[in-house]
């Protein structure tokens, strides 16, 4: 089993490094046509990552080793959750099963990591968006988890290859109100956490409401590129999970070449289908006030706290 | 003695000393409290007299003498005295008034009886008919202790609390055993020195021997 | 034998009569000590003696058993912590003859009181106790004292007096029945035919009587006034043996009862009077302002202790009470003597005018603090144990109810007691000028009677084999038990 | 003598040495002699736990003078397991104190208290009966005030720190008392034995049950008795703040479990539901203070005791489960309980020794004047840093691990059973899941404001490493953190032994393995593979590096022109000011902002003051009236003694007056 695991890990951390940008590029890409200028293609992250690795790199006066050790920590975090997402196939190590609980933390190391580069460069700007950044996440916690708990309870398991499996043997539990409920808060979580429309506008220039951007402004060089590239990685994870949740079919149940491929091309014909329409979405929002976020996170939880009491009620008939 | 005599001697006695106690109530002189206070000692002694000849008890006559010396004349002189100290010659407005004293005064005497049903129940005789005397001459000393001002007054109704339990003593059981009767004796004689002297030296150091000019001690 | 429980009378009285006569200063200074330990001495050989439950008499009046034993012990270890820790610094004016003389007399009255087995002789030394104190009281002869001495001399004859109706009712009983006596003995062993009606009015007005010089409320109104007043060794003496003398005449008195009435009278007696007295002493405790008013008033609440611990009855409860008499006697009266360093040295007992004590003087505010431990009912210390044992025994015996009221009026207290002491010793008060904040390590007086009295303290909750039976037998003596 | 009952006598005799040591050595060797005693002691404890862990009897019987019944040392399982944890932490405080303690901490007195601390504090789990175990704590709170009160000449806040923590230490302990003497008198016996044949099922069972509830509660600072905890452990020395915070707290836990499973087991669902509404309460509160604290110490004290409140959510899932009849989830529930106890005496150790080692170097416990101490002081940053991690339950630390267990217990409850457990159980992971979200804000704060960055206060910029044996102890605490965190099997292990769990064990690497309710989880395995994935991105850095070195410029970008000051940094109150906005309600912060205008003019600002500060709004609005309350009563009660000796005859008098209508009725 490990093999299969171990070359299934390797395609799918592989495939999300080289699709990210991709998928990035085409969500600008996306929203350029949608107002009307014509966009720098969809490869433009990709040119971006490389100038980036190709420039040097500053440490401004004050700075610590966190301004050099985030953006690994960043990235090989991002990695993992890409190894614990049953992205193209369900097969799972047996000693580390893709635990959801196990998964929402490796996440929150990224996270940590982040809002530590931004307390560390010591400007006014990287602390405000690290202090908004975890603010943020802490109140996106209660969603994640019980949204969680309301997927794993048909399942009686938070492993995820094992929540997917449940749905592809039985297609109507993904259009039951439980998962519908659970699915759409899941969703606004990771509209949250990714730092998208309508919490945090990814394209701004104006500091003074940056999240994200605000945290990587002192970063430069390959410190920078790997920050882009582990929060791009980030976000395909996150969609490819919510893709192989909404649509589990052509899922890899085991590890032989056609599975794989068939698998690698459902994920991105997700990865593509959801990109675009989150792009599209974005278009048609405006960035909520930073105080009126927690009423959107508020609502999401309230929909993940139904789901569950929902599931169970409909359990018992 | 014939026991009808008997039981008049004992009704008269009891009766003179209820009524004292109650003109101590009454009256606001000191000097008549004083005299009165003898009054009673003197009908003490004198019950305490008739219970011994009537048992022919030499022991008890030997109490009465006793008592006679101490209520009679000892304690009402050293307080006659102590009073000319102070040079006070009546209670000036006492807490209660009269009028009010003599109302609760009939409470307390029907309480009295209350409590001595188990006597009278017990044994029916002119003795145990008279306990009820003893026990109201106690509430009455309260009663004089917490409604007078004045520190002579105070004495007067503590020595009226006493007579009222040597009473009860007297007529329950013919008095307790002599030695405790002696020592009793000798604290109530030694307590009333000491109240005179501290009177006295209150007197100095207050000018005055009204009590509740004392409340420097307090929370 | 006899000889033996004649001796510490005898010996207090002696000594009495030569201080008067010859005054020396020798004898002016060292009478009280002397006495003290010659009590403790005989407590102690009489504890030896009658450790094998046996009983001694003397002279158809006294009378030895356990009970009796233990609680000399107690009044000469106390006597020897107030009189010991209490002597006069050199540089202080020489102790007066009439003080040592009435110190000492106090001591004998009290020894009397325990060794009686006449209740009627009982009495007559509580009384004495009083008389051999009011001096005492108004030694200061400032206006303050001589209202304590008059407030405590009225107060307290007057309420003896009634105990003394009781026990003049309880003979009439016994003559009634046809065998008049007033001995402990025989009226608890004797099988008397009591009247319970009769008893019943005897026993509650001998209780109620007694109460006052236990200081239980709502007779207790002497206690805080003359405690304040007298000279600290007195104050001590008085709150840790003399409140415990008089609640002995109760427990005796409830012997005699019980048996008779069932112990249905006492308990609701000694539950009203102990909640009661608890109650005041919190109240009063909260917004103290005198520090030996506030010692007065904890002594009010561990009197209502033991007089809950009383009405709760059974071995334990009795054993208890016993060993919380002597830690709270030992405790107590090192607290009073520490009370009286700190007026020596701050000039006042009021509990705002003393700030920093344990920056300032520690060697008197390290006493001060492990006695206030000892009264606070904190282990090692043996008041933690009897605490403990009580509450126990008073659900074991069905009053939980007044266990809980009781217990959370303790809580009240401690968080009294502790907020004063902590105002006064911890800290370093910047208010105060510079020449008060210098370090003054001398202790004002011996340390080793204190360090005894606490320490003996601490220790006697753990294993002591004689006392701890000595204890069982005193309680069985009172229960009836085994 | 069997191994149990040489480890009690040890621990005694280790204990008169100390004392010893720290009466008659002479000042300057004091510390080393005497901590090094009571480091033994702490060790007997730790080794004598583990011999009662391990199956092993012994009892030592203390003799008594009253006729209590016995009074008994005698450990066993869990007694155990609490003493492993208390004796461990005891240690590594106790070795940092060597190097720590200077001034009135290291009197005598001071050296002392610490050795009988420690003691009390490894035989409260020791005890076989109330009474022993009522002395054990009352000891453990007289010698643990007696340290607390070390600096009461320098600070003023000592002594109402004292105050507060004595009296609440008090009212849990008279709680105790009541409870226990409700058992005695039920089970007719001072001995846990005795009590524990009082059916669960009786009233006086369901009274003792909230009378210790209540007790061991106010020890153990939940919400609403915590009140001592934030005042007490920043006032205490930092060595001593972490054994009370780190080991003396627990035996409130210690206390729950000893009731709700050895004592009254099978007790009904209300009191699981009981604990955990209070565990949830005080989770929650406990974690918003922490996380808008600025004083370091006191935000550690508020997380103590959402951590124990997480603790009593466990153990109360735990018996709701089992009054359901439901044993796997329940047990894991219980263990998960236990991994926290571990877990969160690790961590809370390391930060209170590393919060000690910031107040030692820099003399400030205000994080908006701490900054930059990353560089100053690397160990010290390594060690909280690990330490923070723990508190906020990342991977892979002992944290994560119990927080792991706790919600996998929850998810797994059977709820479809019970509605009310339907109800349940989604709050309490939605609570447990919040607490984690705020806990890495908080911890989050605390290192990124003290460690990264700039200066911001004089004391920060003189900061210095602290001494060696300080360091050790850091060292070993936080590396205590991370193999617990890596090798939880081994506890998990010893938790079911000790509570004797069904369901839970250990897999693989030492991973834990909740087999009741099939899941595992493997930290070596997911770090090994965390670590695969780190090789190539560390390897093309490098790379990288070696082409284009990382080069060092002046200051951060200040806009253009401005050369940013280190007072322009986000401070701690400005990191926590969202969600301060956010918890506007239950915080209850009084903010007042004072503009000073430039001359005449409306639009020119010459200076803007900010200040906030958030209470305790628990204290505010429930104990402070309480006190002025007794205040009141205090001096109307005066009137009882006014002094006239009239009315105190009248007392008499009356009183005569009713006993004479009452005895003649």
């Amino acid at each position: 089993m490990n093999i299969g695991a171990a070359i299934l890990a390797t395609v799918q951390v592989t495939a999300m490094v080289i699709l990210s940008p991709i998928l990035v590029g085409l969500m600008r890409q996306v929203r350029a046509r949608m107002e009307g200028r014509v966009g720098a293609g969809v490869l433009q992250p990709w040119r971006d990552l490389r100038k980036l690795f190709a420039k040097e790199s500053l440490q401004a006066q004050g700075t610590s080793w966190v301004m050099s050790l985030g953006p690994v920590v960043l990235v090989a975090s991002s990695a993992l959750v890409c190894v614990l997402v049953p992205l193209v196939g369900t097969v799972t190590f047996p000693l580390i099963p893709d635990d959801l609980f196990v998964m929402v933390s490796v996440l929150l190391i990224g996270t940590v990591a982040l809002a530590l580069i931004g307390l560390d460069s010591g400007s006014a700007f990287g602390g405000m968006g690290s202090s908004r950044h975890m603010t943020i996440a802490a109140l996106v916690e209660p969603t994640v988890l019980v949204a969680v708990y309301a997927l794993s309870i048909p399942v009686g398991s938070s492993s995820l290859s094992l929540i997917v499996d449940a749905r592809l043997l039985d297609p109507a539990s993904v259009a039951s109100p439980v998962s519908l409920l659970a699915l759409v808060a899941l969703f606004i979580a990771v509209v949250a956490e990714t730092g998208r429309m309508p919490v945090d506008n990814p394209s701004t220039h104006l500091e003074l409401t940056m999240i994200h951007e605000a945290m990587v402004l002192e970063s430069s060089g390959r410190d920078l590129a790997w920050l882009e590239l582990g929060s791009w990685m980030r976000l395909g994870a996150l969609l490819g999970l919510v893709g192989s949740l909404l649509v589990p079919w052509g899922i890899a149940g085991d590890v032989t070449p056609l599975t794989l491929l068939v698998g690698l091309l459902m994920l991105i014909v997700k990865l593509a289908v959801l990109g675009s329409a989150l792009a599209a979405g974005e278009v048609f929002l405006a960035k909520l006030r930073l105080f009126r976020v927690p009423e959107l996170l508020a609502g999401s939880f309230v929909l993940a706290f139904l789901a569950v009491t929902a599931s169970y009620f409909v359990v018992q008939g | 003695m014939s026991a009808s005599l008997f039981d008049q001697l004992i009704s008269l006695s009891a009766g003179v000393l209820l009524l004292t106690s109650v003109l101590l109530v009454w009256k606001r002189s000191l000097i008549a409290a004083v005299r009165l206070l003898a009054l009673q000692g003197a009908a003490l002694a004198a019950m305490v007299a008739v219970i011994g000849v009537f048992e022919s008890d030499l022991e008890l006559l030997a109490v009465a003498g006793l008592v006679l010396l101490l209520k009679g004349f000892v304690l009402p002189f050293v307080l006659d005295r102590s009073r000319v100290r102070t040079g006070a010659v009546r209670e000036e407005t006492p807490l209660m008034n009269t009028t009010s004293s003599l109302l609760v005064l009939s409470l307390l005497t029907m309480l009295a009886y209350l409590v001595s049903q188990p006597w009278l129940a017990l044994d029916p005789g002119p003795t145990t008919a008279a306990v009820p005397v003893g026990i109201s001459l106690v509430l009455y000393g309260f009663l004089i202790l917490t409604t007078r001002r004045h520190a002579i007054s105070q004495l007067v109704g503590f020595l009226v609390l006493d007579n009222g339990i040597a009473t009860v003593a007297f007529l329950t059981s013919g008095g307790v055993p002599f030695v405790v009767e002696l020592g009793a004796s000798l604290d109530v004689l030694l307590v009333v020195l000491i109240l005179r002297v501290l009177g006295g030296r209150i007197t100095d150091e207050f000018g005055g021997a009204y009590l509740d000019e004392l409340t420097e001690l307090r929370d | 034998m006899t000889v033996l429980v004649l001796f510490p009378l005898v010996a207090c009285l002696a000594l009495a009569v030569s201080t008067a006569y010859w005054r020396t200063p020798i004898l002016c200074r060292f009478s009280g000590l002397i006495a003290a330990a010659t009590v403790t001495v005989s407590g102690i050989a009489l504890s030896g003696v009658v450790l094998n439950g046996s009983t001694l008499t003397a002279g158809g009046l006294l009378r030895v058993d356990a009970l009796s034993a233990f609680m000399l012990t107690v009044v000469g270890a106390v006597g020897l912590t107030a009189t010991w820790g209490g002597l006069p610094t050199r540089s202080a004016p020489a102790t007066s003859w009439t003080y040592s003389a009435l110190v000492t007399l106090f001591l004998g009255a009290m020894s009397l009181a325990v060794l009686s087995d006449n209740l009627g002789v009982l009495w007559i030394a509580v009384e004495a106790t009083t008389i051999a104190t009011a001096f005492l009281v108004g030694h200061h002869g400032t206006r303050r004292s001589l209202e304590a001495a008059w407030k405590y001399v009225v107060l307290g004859s007057v309420g003896v007096a009634i105990a003394f109706l009781g026990l003049v009712l309880l003979y009439a009983a016994t003559v009634a029945a046809g065998r008049p006596t007033l001995s402990w003995i025989v009226l608890t062993q004797g099988h008397l035919p009591l009247d319970p009606s009769l008893l019943k009015v005897a026993g509650a007005l001998a209780v109620l009587g007694f109460a006052t010089k236990a200081g239980l409320a709502p007779m207790h109104s002497w206690l805080p006034d003359a405690h304040s007043q007298a000279p600290a060794p007195v104050s001590g003496l008085m709150s840790g043996v003399l409140l415990s003398v008089a609640f002995y005449a109760i427990l005796r008195v409830q012997a005699v009862v019980n048996p008779v009435l069932g112990p249905g009278l006492m308990r609701g007696l000694l539950l009203t009077a102990g909640l009661l007295s608890l109650a005041v002493a919190a109240g009063l405790i909260i917004a103290q302002r005198d520090l030996k008013r506030m010692l007065a008033y904890s002594s009010i609440e561990h009197m209502g202790l033991l007089a809950l611990a009383a009405a709760i009855g059974g071995t334990l409860a009795i054993a208890a009470a016993l060993l919380h008499v002597l830690g709270h006697g030992l405790a107590k009266s090192s607290l009073f003597v520490v009370s009286g360093r700190i007026l020596a040295v701050e000039g006042t007992t009021q509990i705002a005018g003393i700030r920093g004590l344990l920056t300032r003087r520690p060697a008197v505010a390290v006493p001060y603090l492990a006695g206030m431990a000892a009264l606070l009912g904190l282990p090692p210390f043996s008041l933690f144990f009897s605490e403990v044992a009580i509450v126990i025994a008073g659900f074991q015996a069905g009053l939980g109810w007044a266990m809980a009221v009781a217990v959370g009026l303790l809580l009240v207290l401690f968080a009294g007691l502790a907020r004063h002491s902590a105002n006064m010793t911890l800290g370093q008060d910047s208010a105060t000028p510079a020449d008060l904040t210098r370090l003054d390590p001398t202790p004002h007086g011996p340390q080793l009677p204190l360090l005894l009295a606490l320490g003996v303290t601490a220790v006697i909750g753990f294993a002591t084999g004689p006392l701890s039976t000595l204890l069982t037998q005193a309680a069985s003596l009172l229960v009836g038990a085994p | 003598m069997t191994l149990v009952l040489g480890g009690l006598l040890a621990q005694l005799a280790l204990t008169c040495v100390a004392v010893a040591a720290a009466v008659f050595v002479v000042p300057k060797r004091r510390a080393l002699v005497a901590g090094a005693a009571v480091v033994g002691i702490a060790m007997a404890g730790a080794v004598t736990g583990v011999f009662a862990l391990s199956g092993g009897h012994g009892s030592l019987t203390v003799p008594m003078t009253l006729p209590l019944g016995p009074v008994v040392l005698a450990p066993d399982r869990l007694g155990g397991f609490f003493m492993v944890v208390a004796g461990l932490v005891g240690a590594v405080a106790t070795l940092y104190g060597i190097g720590y303690v200077r001034g009135p901490a290291a009197s005598r007195t001071s050296w002392s208290a610490m050795a009988l601390f420690l003691l009390a504090l490894q035989m409260v789990p020791a005890a076989a009966d109330a009474v022993s175990f009522l002395l054990c704590w009352e000891l453990m709170a007289v010698a643990s005030t007696v340290l607390l009160l070390a600096d009461h000449a320098r600070r003023a806040p000592v002594r109402s720190a004292a105050l507060w923590y004595a009296a609440m230490t008090h009212f849990s302990f008279v709680m105790l008392l009541l409870g226990f003497a409700v058992l005695a008198a039920a089970g007719d016996g001072t001995g846990f034995a005795a009590m524990a044949r009082v059916p669960a099922d009786s009233g006086a069972a369901s009274v003792a049950f909230v009378l210790l509830i209540v007790g061991f509660a106010s020890k153990a600072g939940i919400v609403p008795l915590h009140v001592w905890l934030p005042r007490a452990h920043p006032e205490a020395p930092s060595h001593v703040s972490a054994v009370m915070s780190a080991a003396m707290v627990k035996m409130g836990v210690y206390g729950a479990l000893l009731v709700s499973i050895r004592l009254l087991p099978g007790g009904p669902a209300w009191w699981g539901l009981l604990l955990i509404a209070l565990g949830a309460v005080s989770a929650l509160y406990g974690i918003l203070q922490a996380s808008v604290a600025t004083d370091l110490k006191r935000m550690l004290a508020y997380s103590t005791s959402e951590n124990i409140g997480l603790m009593y959510l466990a153990l109360g899932a735990g018996l709701l489960l089992r009054s359901y009849g439901v044993t796997e989830p329940a047990d894991s529930a219980i263990a998960a309980c236990l991994l926290l106890v571990v877990g969160h005496a690790a961590f809370k150790t390391t930060l209170f020794l590393g919060a000690g080692s910031i107040l030692h170097a820099t003399g400030e416990r205000d994080l908006d004047r701490l900054g930059g101490l990353g560089a100053r002081m690397p160990v010290t940053s390594a060690a909280f840093g690990i330490g923070a991690l723990g508190a906020a339950a990342l991977p892979i630390t002992s944290g994560f691990v119990a927080e792991w267990a706790l919600l996998q217990s929850l998810i797994h409850a059977p709820a479809t059973q019970d509605r009310l457990v339907a109800v349940v159980m989604p709050v309490a992971v939605a609570v447990v899941a919040l607490t984690a979200g705020l806990a890495l804000m908080a911890f989050v704060k605390a290192y990124g404001i003290a460690f990264l960055a700039r200066p911001r206060g004089e004391g920060a910029a003189a900061a210095h490493e602290s001494g060696l044996g300080m360091r050790v102890a850091m060292g070993i605490s936080a590396s205590t953190v991370v193999v617990l965190g890596l090798a939880p099997g081994p506890v998990a292990r010893a938790a079911a032994a000790a509570a004797d769990l069904s369901g839970v064990g250990a897999v693989g690497w030492w991973g834990i393995d909740l087999f009741g309710i099939d899941a595992l989880l493997d930290p070596v395995a997911l770090t090994v593979l965390a670590v695969a994935l780190a090789v190539p991105v560390v390897l093309v850095s490098a790379r990288l590096a070696r082409r284009q070195p990382r080069r060092r410029v002046d200051l951060t970008w200040g806009c253009g022109g401005v050369r940013l000051s280190p007072r322009m940094q986000y401070t701690a109150t400005s990191y926590a000011e969202p969600l301060s906005r956010v918890f506007d309600d239950a915080l209850r912060p009084e903010r007042d902002v004072l503009v000073t205008h430039a001359g005449e003019s409306r639009y020119l600002v010459e200076r803007v003051q900010f200040q906030q500060n958030v209470g305790d709004i628990v204290e505010t609005t429930a104990y402070r009236p309480g006190i002025r309350w007794m205040d009141r009563v205090g001096v109307l009660a005066r009137h009882l003694q006014n002094g006239s000796i009239h009315r105190y005859l009248a007392y008499a008098f009356v009183a005569l007056l009713a006993v004479l209508v009452v005895v003649s009725l």
